[in-house]
C-alpha cells in the first residue's frame, strides 16, 4: 500500500433523487481520503444493473463493488470470487453491532463478502395528518383490526380512499407481506422465509391474503403502474388516508415539499400489538480484483462504509435508518420516523420479530421472490380471486419455481 | 482469385458476419434451454424440465393468450388504420406532406418514450379520463389502463399509433403506383369511387399487405419495451407478452434456462408465422417463373 | 346524325396550351382515326370526350346531348386503353362483366352478353384466367371484349395496338377492321402509326401541336395533304419536299426544280389549275417516293408518258420487296421507291421515271397546299 | 426506374372532383387522426414547460401556468445521475458517437453486399440473404448474452465500439434486405456495360450503383439512425458510466421509483433526446416513403 | 481474318437448350445482323460473346484468340444494349469517358478520343447533360458514343433502335449504316426489324429456337429463304406460302396452284432446274406479295411475258403507297402489293399479274427450299 493511490469502481441503480445524492456524497468523501471514485450508476430496472454486472463479470471484469442485497449475494458469489472481508470487518468490530439475521446474509459461507450500508423497514405506515383529522382519530393503529377500524371510519369521513398506493409489483408484494408478518411472523418466517411447505397452506396465509383484500378494496384503482410517489399530494390532501410503505418514503415526502407534521409515521400494524419489522437492507459486495489501487481501494470503501458517521450520513440522506444499532438517533438531522423505525427495529430483534422482506429480495433469491410476487400482484388487481385460490396458486408458485 | 479478393471480403465478411451470429445465438439459446443454467450460463443437461416449467407457468399461459389476442387485433387494426389513413391521403387533399409527417413521427419516438407517455393519456387517475372529469363530464369512463380485461387494448393503441405509420406509408406508396388507366377504365365501366377501392385498386395492394402482415407481426411478437414502460405486464400479470416473459426469466428471476426455453418458445412461434410466409413466397416465385 | 361533335375545344395545364380550338363531327358509324406526333394532344383529346379530363373550353356532344358535365359513366362511351387496364384482380370473365355490375345488369343478361362477346373474340377459353396469364394479343383481346360487351353510342381506342408486336399489330389490325363492318360502331382511334390510320379509317384527323390539320378520307389525306406537316407526316419514306419554281408554259404551268442548274427537273403540271396563280413564284414542291421509280417503270392508268430524268445516286437501300434510292433532283436530295431486283450504284447516276399526276404544290410560307 | 411513384400528377379527376360533402367527411376524418397522432407529442411540450409541482398537483395534461423555460435547461445541462450533474448533453454526444458511426457501416455494407446479392449473384447467396433476413425477427433479449461472451472475447466491452459493431452487424438483416430489394430493380444492362467498360465489383458499384441508391439509403440511414439512437438495453448493458447513450439517462430521469417524478424535466428532456430522430422524419419523410416503397414490396 | 468465330456453340439454362450448336464466322469488317422472332437466343448469343454470360459448350475466338474464359473487360468488344444502359448519374462525356478511366488511359488521350467520337456523332453540345436530359436518339448516339471511343475488335448491338420512334429509327438506321462504311468496324447487330436488317447487313443470319437457319447476305436471304421460316419471316406482309402440285411440261415444269378446280393457276418455272425432280409431287411454292401485282404491270427487266389470273378479291387495304390486296390464288389466300390507285371491290374479282421468276419452291416434309 503506500504507493498506490486507492481506486473503487463501483456500480449501482442509484443514479438519482435522494439515493443518487447519498451515493455521491459517499463518493466525496471516499476522494477526501484520498481515493479514486469510479462510479458507474445504471439507470432503469434493477434487471439493467444485473444484466450491467453479469457482463461484467463474464467479461472478468467485474467492479471493485457493487450493489446486491439479500440473498442474491450468495447466489452471485458463487459465480465470481469475492472478497473476504473478516479482517476489516473484525477489525471495525462490526459484527456485533449489526442484526443476526441481517449479518448472516452477508457472509453466505461463513466469511464476510458484502457489507449492508442503510436499513429500511418495509411495512411502515404512513398516517395522513388531514384524513386522521378528518376520520377524528388521532393514534396510529397498532393492529389489523385497528387499521381496518381507521380505513372505515375515514371511508365514512370522506376520504376517497383510505389507503394510498402504488400499482408496481413491489407494492402489491408489500401489502401482503405486511399484513402476514403483522399477523403472524413466525408464519411469515416460515413461509415466506423458509419456503415451509406447511405453513404456505397455512391459515396465517389466507388470513394474510384477506387483509390484503380488505387494503385494496381502500386503494384507488386507478393507480395502474405508476409509482406510489404520484399519489403523495392527494396523501398529504386527506384525500388519501394511510400509507403502508418502507421508510424511504419519508425522504421522498420531504424532497416534494411536505412537512413533516403533515403526515405521522408509525410501524405497519401487528396483531399481537408489538411492531414488526421488515428488513430492506442495501449492501455492496466486493468482488475479487488484481489490481493493488483497487484492493486499497475496497478496503477504504469497507472502512467507510461501516463508518458510524458515514452510515449517519447516508442514512440522514436517504431516510433509512443506519446497519449499526449502536449509532445514536436522537441527535440533529434524525427525524422521528427514523428514530421510531430505529426503536421498532430494536424491539423487533429482541422479540424475534425481525423478518425479512420478501416484496424486496431479501427473503428469498429473485426468481422465487418474483414467482410469490406474480400472485401478489394478480391477488391485488383481481378481485375474483379467492384467498383460498390465492393459498394455492402461491403453494403452486413456490413449487414451481424451487 | 486473388484478384478478386477485397471483392470477396466485402460481400462475405459482413454477411457472414450476420449469418454467423445468428445461427451461433440461436443455437447458443437452444442449448442453454436444456441446461440448468440460472445465474450465468453453465453446462449440464436437464432434458425438457425448462420447457415444461415455462409451458406450466401461468406467465407462459397468459402471455401466450396475449400474444394471439394482442397479435391479432394489433396486426388487423394497424393494417386497417394504415390503409384508411393511406385512401385519406390518397384523396389528394390539402397539407399532405404535413399529415403525411403527423403519421410517420411516431416512428421517430422510442418505445420506451411512446409507453411512458401513453402510460400517462391512459392512466385514468392522470390522464384523458382525469382531463374529461375537470372539464365536467364526470361520468366519463377510460380506465383501460388499469382494468385486467382491457388493459391489452392499451398496448395495441400505443403500438398502433407507434407503427401504422408504417403501414400507411406502404400502402400509400403502393395506392399511387396503382396504374391511373386501370382507374379511369373503372370510371369508364361506371364504378363508384368505394367500389373502386373495394374491387379494383385494394386487391392489386395484397402483396404489400402481405409485407405489412409479416412486419407488423414480427413487431408483435417481439414487443417488449413498449409494453414494459407501459403496463409492465400488469395490472397484475394480465399483459404479460412472450418477450417480457423472456427477459423476466432470463435477467430478472435469473433464471437462464428457463429464459433460453421460453426464447426457443418464442422463435418457434416466429416460425410458425414466417415459414407460411416463405413458402407463400416460394410459390408466388414459381408461379412468376412460370408465367 | 352527328355521333360526336366537338365544338372551340380547349386544353390548358398551368402555362400550356396542348389543345387550342378543336372542331370535329363524327358521323354516326365513322371509324375515325386520331393521328399525330408523340405529345400533340390525341390522349388528351380522347379523355376529355371520355370524361376523364375537364376541358377548359368549348363543349363535347355525343349523340346530340352535350356531356361537358356529364361524368364518365353516364356517357354511354367504351374505352380501349393502350396499356390495356384490365383489373388485374379479376378474371377474364369478370373483367368484361365488372362494367355490367356496376350498372347493375341482371346476372343473365349479363351472361348472355358475356357469351356474345366472348364469341365473337375467340376468347371462350380464357375466360376463367387472369390477366397475367395472358399473351399480349389476347389482353389486346380481352380489352376489347370489355369496350364491345357494353354496346356503347362511341368506341374509344387509345393506342390499342402499339404494345403488341408486328405481327401481331396486323393480324388485330384486321380484326377491328372487321368487327367495325360487322357491328357498325362509332369508334375514334388514336395511334401514331399511319399504316394504321391509312387502312382503318373512314376519316383520319391529323394532328399537330393542339391543332387539328386535316380531318379527311385516308386517300384525301395521302393524296392531298393539307400541309407540308400532314405531308411529310403521312408515308414512310415521307414525301420528297424541295423548293421549286413555277415557270408560264404552253400546255399549263411548268414547276422547275433547281432552275438554272445543268441537272435541273421539269415538270409539266397536268391538271394542276390553282398553280397557274403561283406563275414565277417559288413553290415547294411535294413528291411521294413511289411516284419516282426506275426509267423503264410504267406507272398503271397514267394517261401520258412519265417524266424521265438521270439523276446521281448518293445511297442505295435494298429492302427486299423494294429498293430505297437516295438521289438528288436538280441538286435537291429526294428517296425513291424502286424495283427491288433494281440496284443503281451509289456515287453514280441512273434513269428514273417520275410520275407527275400526284405531285403536289405548297405555298412556302404558310406551307398549306396549292388548291 | 421509379417513375413518379408519389408524384401527384396522375391522380384522375375523380378523387378531386367529388362532391364537396364527401371532401368535407374526408377532411374531418383526417383531422381527427392527425390530432389523436399529435396529442402524445402536444402532452408531451406542455409538460416540458410546467414546473414539478404544477403537474403533481394537477394531472399530466393541462395547459402551462406559467412557462417553465428552465426544465430545457435543467434537462439538457442541469439534472444530475448520480454524482455527475450535467443533463443529458454528454449522453447525446455519446449517442452520436454510437449512432453515426453505426448507421454508416451497416448502411454501407449492407449497400454493398445488397448489391452483391442482386447484381452479381454467386453460389449460396440466396441461403445467405434468408439467414441474413431472418435477423429481423430474432428477439434481441436472446442475443443479450452471446453479445456478452463476444465482445468479452473481442475486448470491446465498456466500449462504444462494441455497440458500433453490434448495431453494424444487427442491423445488416434490415439494410441487406432493403438494399437488394431495392437493387434487384435496377437494370442489369447498367452492370453489363460497366464490366465491358472495364470496370470491376468496386468501380461499379462507387461509381454507378451508389449514386443511384439515394431513395434506398436514405431509407436505410432514417430507419437505422432511429432504431440505434433509440435503443437502451444495449446501451446499458455494455458501457459504463460515463460512456451511456442518451436513453439510459432518460430512463435514470424517469425510473427514480423512490421519488417525486420529475414529469416537466422529464419532458423536456424527452424532446431534447427525440429532436435528432424526428427532424430525420420531418426532413427525410417524403423520401423515406418513397424508398419505402422500392425496397419493401418486392 | 475471321473477327468471330463460334463453334458448336450452346447454351443451356437447367432444362432449356437456348442454343444449340451456333457455327458463325464473321470477317472482319462485315456488318452481320441477327435476327429471329423474340426468345430464339439473339441476346443470348450475343451476352456469350460479350463474355457476359458462359457458354455450355463450344468455343468463341474473337481476333484469331480463343476468349471463353476472358473477362469481358479483356476481349476487346463493345457493346451497345437496347435499353442503351447509359450510366444515369455521370454526364455524358463522363459516360464516355468511363471505359477509358477504367483501362487507365491517359487524360489527354481520353480527352482526344472524346472530341474525335463527340464530333463524328454530333454530340458536342451534349456533353455535359445528363441522359435524363437527353431525348432517345440522342441517347442513342450518346450509347453508339461509348462503344465508337473504344475503336475495339468487334462492335456487339443488340436491338439498339427498337427503342426509337419510327422516323428516328429510320435516320438512325442510316447513320449507322454510314458510321459502319466509314470506320469500317465489325459489327454484330441483333434485331428483329427485317427492314433493318436487309437494309444493313452485310450478311443476315436469321436465328429460330436456338439454331442459325440460314446465314448469307440479304438478297440471298430475301430471294433464296433456306426453309419456310425463313421465308415466311422475312417480308412484310410474309412471303405467300401455298401447297401446289408439280406437273412435266414441255418448257419444264409447271407448277399447279389447286389442281383440277375451274381456276386452278398454272405457273411454268423458269430456270428452276431442282424443280425436275420434284415432278409429280406436292410442294409448297412461295410467292411473295410485291410478286403479285395489278394486271397491267411490267415487271421491270422481265424477260418473259408475267402469268395473268383473274383472282376473287377478299379485302383491300390501301395504305397510300401501295394496296395491299388479300386474293385467292387456286382458292388458296394470298396477299398482293398492288398500285396505289387501283382499288378492286371486295367480293368481286380482278385481273392480277404474277412475277413467276421469284418464284420459290419448299419441300412440304423439311420445309427446305428446293434448290
Ligand atoms: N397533367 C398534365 N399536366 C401538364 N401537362 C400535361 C398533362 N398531361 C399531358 N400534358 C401535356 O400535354 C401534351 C399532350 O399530351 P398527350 O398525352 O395528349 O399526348 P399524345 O398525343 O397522346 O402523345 P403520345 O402519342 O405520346 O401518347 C404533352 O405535351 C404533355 O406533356
Ligand atoms: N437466366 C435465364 N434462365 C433461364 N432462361 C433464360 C435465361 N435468360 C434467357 N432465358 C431464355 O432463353 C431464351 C432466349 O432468350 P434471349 O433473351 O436470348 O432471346 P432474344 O432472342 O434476345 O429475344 P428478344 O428478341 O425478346 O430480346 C428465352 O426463352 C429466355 O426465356
Ligand atoms: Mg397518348
Ligand atoms: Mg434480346
Amino acid at each position: 500500500q503506500g504507493a498506490v493511490k486507492p481506486r473503487l469502481t463501483a456500480i449501482s441503480q442509484w443514479s438519482a433523487g435522494s439515493d443518487g445524492a447519498a451515493i455521491t456524497a459517499l463518493g466525496k468523501k471516499f476522494e477526501e481520503k484520498g481515493g479514486i471514485w469510479q462510479h458507474s450508476p445504471v439507470p432503469g430496472f434493477t434487471t439493467e444493473m444485473m444484466n450491467k454486472l453479469r457482463a461484467q463479470i463474464i467479461a472478468g471484469d467485474p467492479p471493485a463493488c457493487s450493489q446486491l442485497k439479500g440473498p442474491e449475494i450468495a447466489a452471485w458469489s458463487k459465480i465470481a470470487p469475492t472478497v473476504d472481508l473478516d479482517a476489516v470487518v473484525a477489525a471495525a468490530g462490526y459484527e456485533k453491532v449489526v442484526a443476526p439475521d441481517l449479518a448472516k446474509l452477508h457472509k453466505p459461507g461463513g466469511k464476510w463478502i458484502a457489507l449492508p450500508l442503510q436499513i429500511y423497514s418495509t411495512n411502515m405506515l404512513f398516517l395522513s395528518k388531514r384524513a386522521m383529522d378528518k376520520a377524528k382519530a388521532d393514534k396510529p393503529p397498532v393492529t389489523w383490526a385497528d387499521f381496518n377500524d381507521l380505513a372505515e371510519k375515514m371511508k365514512t369521513a370522506g376520504v376517497t380512499f383510505p389507503v394510498a398506493n402504488g400499482g408496481t409489483r413491489a407494492d402489491d408484494g408489500q401489502k401482503f407481506e405486511a399484513s402476514l408478518a403483522g399477523i403472524s411472523p413466525t408464519a411469515y418466517r416460515a413461509a415466506a422465509m423458509n419456503l415451509d411447505k406447511k405453513a404456505l397452506e397455512g391459515p396465517e396465509i389466507k388470513a394474510a391474503f384477506a387483509q390484503m383484500r380488505k387494503i385494496t378494496n381502500w386503494m384507488d384503482p386507478n393507480v395502474g403502474a405508476q409509482p406510489y410517489a404520484i399519489n403523495l399530494k392527494r396523501f398529504v390532501d386527506g384525500d388519501m388516508g394511510m400509507l403502508i410503505m418502507g421508510g424511504w418514503a419519508q425522504g421522498v415526502l420531504r424532497n416534494a415539499g411536505f412537512k413533516l407534521d403533515d403526515f405521522v409515521i408509525a410501524p405497519g400494524p401487528s396483531d399481537n400489538g408489538k411492531p414488526v419489522f421488515l428488513l430492506n437492507a442495501d449492501a455492496f459486495i466486493f468482488w475479487q480484483r488484481k489490481e493493488p489501487d483497487l484492493q486499497a481501494g475496497q478496503m477504504l470503501m469497507a472502512q467507510l462504509v461501516m463508518d458510524p458517521a458515514i452510515q449517519t450520513m447516508y442514512s440522514q440522506i436517504t431516510g433509512s435508518i443506519p446497519v449499526r444499532t449502536d449509532v445514536d438517533l436522537s441527535g440533529e438531522g434524525w427525524s422521528d420516523g427514523q428514530r421510531r423505525t430505529a426503536a421498532a427495529l430494536k424491539d423487533a430483534v429482541a422479540s424475534n420479530q425481525a423478518v425479512l422482506s420478501l416484496a424486496h429480495n431479501m427473503a428469498q433469491e429473485n426468481g422465487l421472490t418474483a414467482a410469490m410476487i406474480d400472485v401478489f400482484t394478480e391477488y391485488a388487481k383481481n378481485k375474483t380471486i379467492t384467498p383460498d385460490q390465492a393459498v394455492t396458486r402461491l403453494a403452486e408458485a413456490v413449487e414451481g419455481s424451487r | 482469385m486473388v484478384r478478386r479478393l477485397p471483392e470477396y471480403l466485402m460481400i462475405w465478411v459482413p454477411l457472414l458476419l450476420s449469418a454467423a451470429h445468428l445461427i451461433s445465438f440461436s443455437i447458443w439459446t437452444i442449448w442453454i434451454s436444456f441446461t440448468p443454467s440460472t445465474l450465468v450460463p453453465v453446462t449440464g443437461w436437464v432434458g425438457l424440465r425448462n420447457y415444461n416449467s415455462v409451458l406450466a407457468s401461468r406467465n407462459w399461459q397468459i402471455a401466450f393468450d396475449n400474444l394471439l389476442l394482442f397479435g391479432i387485433a394489433f396486426v388487423l387494426l394497424s393494417l386497417i388504420t394504415g390503409l384508411v389513413l393511406a385512401i385519406l391521403l390518397d384523396q389528394r387533399i390539402r397539407g399532405e406532406n404535413v399529415l403525411r409527417t403527423i403519421f410517420l413521427y411516431p416512428l421517430a419516438v422510442s418505445f420506451v418514450v411512446t409507453g411512458t407517455v401513453w402510460s400517462w393519456l391512459l392512466n385514468p387517475g392522470i390522464g384523458i379520463e382525469k382531463l374529461v372529469h375537470d372539464l365536467g363530464w364526470s361520468s366519463f369512463h377510460f380506465d383501460w389502463l388499469v382494468n385486467r380485461d382491457m388493459a391489452i387494448w392499451t398496448i395495441v393503441i400505443a403500438a398502433i399509433w407507434q407503427s401504422s405509420g408504417f403501414a400507411m406509408a406502404l400502402f400509400l406508396a403502393g395506392l399511387r403506383s396503382v396504374d391511373t388507366d386501370i382507374i379511369r377504365a373503372a370510371q369508364i365501366d361506371g364504378a363508384g369511387p368505394i367500389r373502386t377501392y373495394w374491387r379494383v385498386i385494394l386487391p392489386t395492394l395484397w402483396p404489400i399487405t402481405i409485407t405489412v402482415v409479416v412486419v407488423q407481426l414480427q413487431f408483435a411478437i417481439s414487443a417488449f419495451d413498449l409494453v414494459r414502460a407501459l403496463t409492465n405486464g400488469g395490472p397484475g400479470i394480465a399483459t404479460q407478452l412472450p418477450a417480457l416473459v423472456v427477459y423476466d426469466l432470463m435477467f430478472q428471476r435469473s433464471q437462464l434456462g428457463r429464459g433460453a426455453a421460453a426464447a426457443v418458445l418464442m422463435l418457434l412461434i416466429l416460425l410458425a408465422v414466417l415459414l407460411p410466409y416463405a413458402a407463400w413466397r416460394y410459390v408466388q416465385r414459381r408461379q412468376a417463373a412460370h408465367a | 346524325m352527328a355521333a360526336l361533335s366537338i365544338r372551340a375545344l380547349s386544353k390548358r395545364y398551368a402555362n400550356l396550351e396542348v389543345l387550342k380550338g378543336i372542331d370535329l363531327d363524327i358521323e354516326s358509324g365513322e371509324f375515325t382515326v386520331l393521328v399525330g406526333p408523340s405529345g400533340c394532344g390525341k390522349s388528351t383529346l380522347l379523355n376529355i370526350v371520355a370524361g376523364l379530363d375537364r376541358a377548359s373550353d368549348g363543349t363535347i356532344e355525343i349523340g346530340g346531348r352535350v356531356v361537358n358535365d356529364v361524368p364518365p359513366k353516364d356517357r354511354d362511351i367504351a374505352m380501349v386503353f393502350q396499356s390495356y387496364a384490365l383489373y388485374p384482380s379479376m378474371t377474364v370473365r369478370q373483367n368484361i362483366t365488372f362494367g355490367m355490375e356496376c350498372r347493375h345488369v341482371a346476372k343473365a343478361e349479363q351472361e348472355k352478353a358475356l357469351a356474345n362477346v366472348a364469341k365473337l373474340l375467340q376468347i371462350e377459353p380464357l375466360l376463367g384466367r387472369k390477366p397475367s396469364q395472358l399473351s399480349g394479343g389476347q389482353r389486346q383481346r380481352v380489352a376489347m371484349g370489355r369496350a364491345l360487351v357494353r354496346d356503347p353510342l362511341l368506341f374509344l381506342f387509345d393506342e390499342p395496338l402499339s404494345n403488341l408486336d408486328a405481327k401481331l399489330r396486323v393480324e388485330m389490325r384486321m380484326e377491328i377492321k372487321r368487327l367495325h363492318q360487322r357491328i357498325g360502331a362509332t369508334i375514334v382511334y388514336v395511334t401514331h402509326d399511319q399504316i394504321e390510320a391509312m387502312t382503318m379509317a373512314t376519316r383520319i384527323a391529323v394532328m399537330h401541336r393542339g391543332v387539328v390539320q386535316q380531318f379527311a378520307d385516308p386517300d384525301t389525306v395521302y393524296r392531298y395533304p393539307a400541309n407540308l406537316f400532314v405531308a411529310r407526316f403521312m408515308g414512310s419514306p415521307p414525301m420528297n419536299s424541295m423548293p421549286a419554281r413555277l415557270e408560264a408554259n404552253a400546255g399549263g404551268p411548268v414547276a422547275v426544280i433547281g432552275a438554272g442548274r445543268p441537272d435541273e427537273v421539269r415538270i409539266h403540271l397536268q391538271d394542276y389549275d390553282a398553280a397557274t396563280s403561283y406563275v414565277g413564284r417559288e413553290v415547294v414542291l411535294g413528291i411521294r417516293p413511289e411516284c419516282i421509280a426506275e426509267g423503264d417503270r410504267v406507272f398503271s392508268a397514267a394517261t401520258g408518258a412519265p417524266v424521265i430524268v438521270t439523276a446521281p445516286v448518293e445511297l442505295v437501300e435494298p429492302t427486299g420487296a423494294e429498293t430505297i434510292v437516295l438521289l438528288r433532283l436538280g441538286g435537291e436530295p429526294a428517296q425513291a421507291r424502286i424495283s427491288p431486283d433494281i440496284r443503281p450504284t451509289p456515287g453514280g447516276t441512273a434513269s428514273f421515271a417520275l410520275d407527275t399526276r400526284r405531285i403536289c404544290l405548297f405555298d412556302p410560307e404558310t406551307e398549306r397546299l396549292i388548291a | 426506374m421509379r417513375r413518379g411513384v408519389m408524384s401527384s400528377d396522375g391522380r384522375p379527376p375523380m378523387r378531386d372532383r367529388s362532391f364537396a360533402p364527401s371532401r368535407i367527411l374526408i377532411y374531418l376524418v383526417v383531422t381527427l387522426f392527425a390530432a389523436a397522432y399529435l396529442a402524445p407529442l402536444v402532452v408531451v411540450v406542455l409538460n416540458s414547460v410546467r414546473t414539478n409541482e404544477e403537474i403533481a398537483q394537477g394531472s399530466m395534461i393541462g395547459w402551462p401556468q406559467h412557462m417553465a423555460w428552465r426544465n430545457y435547461l435543467t434537462a439538457w445541462s442541469g439534472f444530475c445521475i448520480a454524482e455527475t450533474c450535467a443533463g443529458i448533453r454528454p449522453y447525446m454526444l455519446n449517442s452520436a458517437l454510437i449512432t453515426i458511426p453505426a448507421t454508416i457501416f451497416s448502411t454501407l455494407l449492407g449497400a454493398v453486399a445488397g448489391y452483391a446479392v442482386s447484381l452479381w449473384r454467386f453460389r449460396g447467396d440466396n441461403w445467405i440473404y434468408g439467414i441474413v433476413t431472418l435477423g429481423l425477427f430474432l428477439p434481441q433479449q436472446m442475443r443479450l448474452l452471446p453479445w456478452t461472451i463476444v465482445l468479452r472475447d473481442i475486448g470491446l466491452i465498456n466500449t462504444l465500439w462494441g455497440l458500433v459493431l453490434i448495431h453494424t452487424i444487427q442491423g445488416l438483416s434490415f439494410t441487406v434486405l432493403f438494399c437488394r430489394n431495392y437493387y434487384i430493380a435496377i437494370p442489369h444492362e447498367l452492370i453489363r456495360t460497366a464490366r465491358i467498360d472495364g470496370a470491376g465489383f468496386f468501380r461499379i458499384f462507387w461509381r454507378i450503383i451508389l449514386p443511384l441508391s439515394s431513395p434506398i439509403l436514405i431509407v436505410t440511414v432514417i430507419w437505422q439512425f432511429t432504431h440505434i439512437w433509440n435503443e437502451f438495453l444495449y446501451g446499458v448493458t455494455f458501457t459504463t458510466g460515463q460512456q451511456q447513450p442518451v436513453t439510459a439517462a432518460l430512463i435514470a430521469l424517469s425510473a427514480a421509483v423512490a421519488d417525486i417524478p420529475q414529469h416537466g424535466v422529464q419532458s423536456a428532456a424527452v424532446i431534447i433526446a427525440a429532436l435528432p430522430t424526428l427532424l430525420i422524419y420531418l426532413f427525410g419523410g417524403r423520401y423515406f416513403v418513397r424508398g419505402l416503397t422500392a425496397g419493401a414490396v418486392k
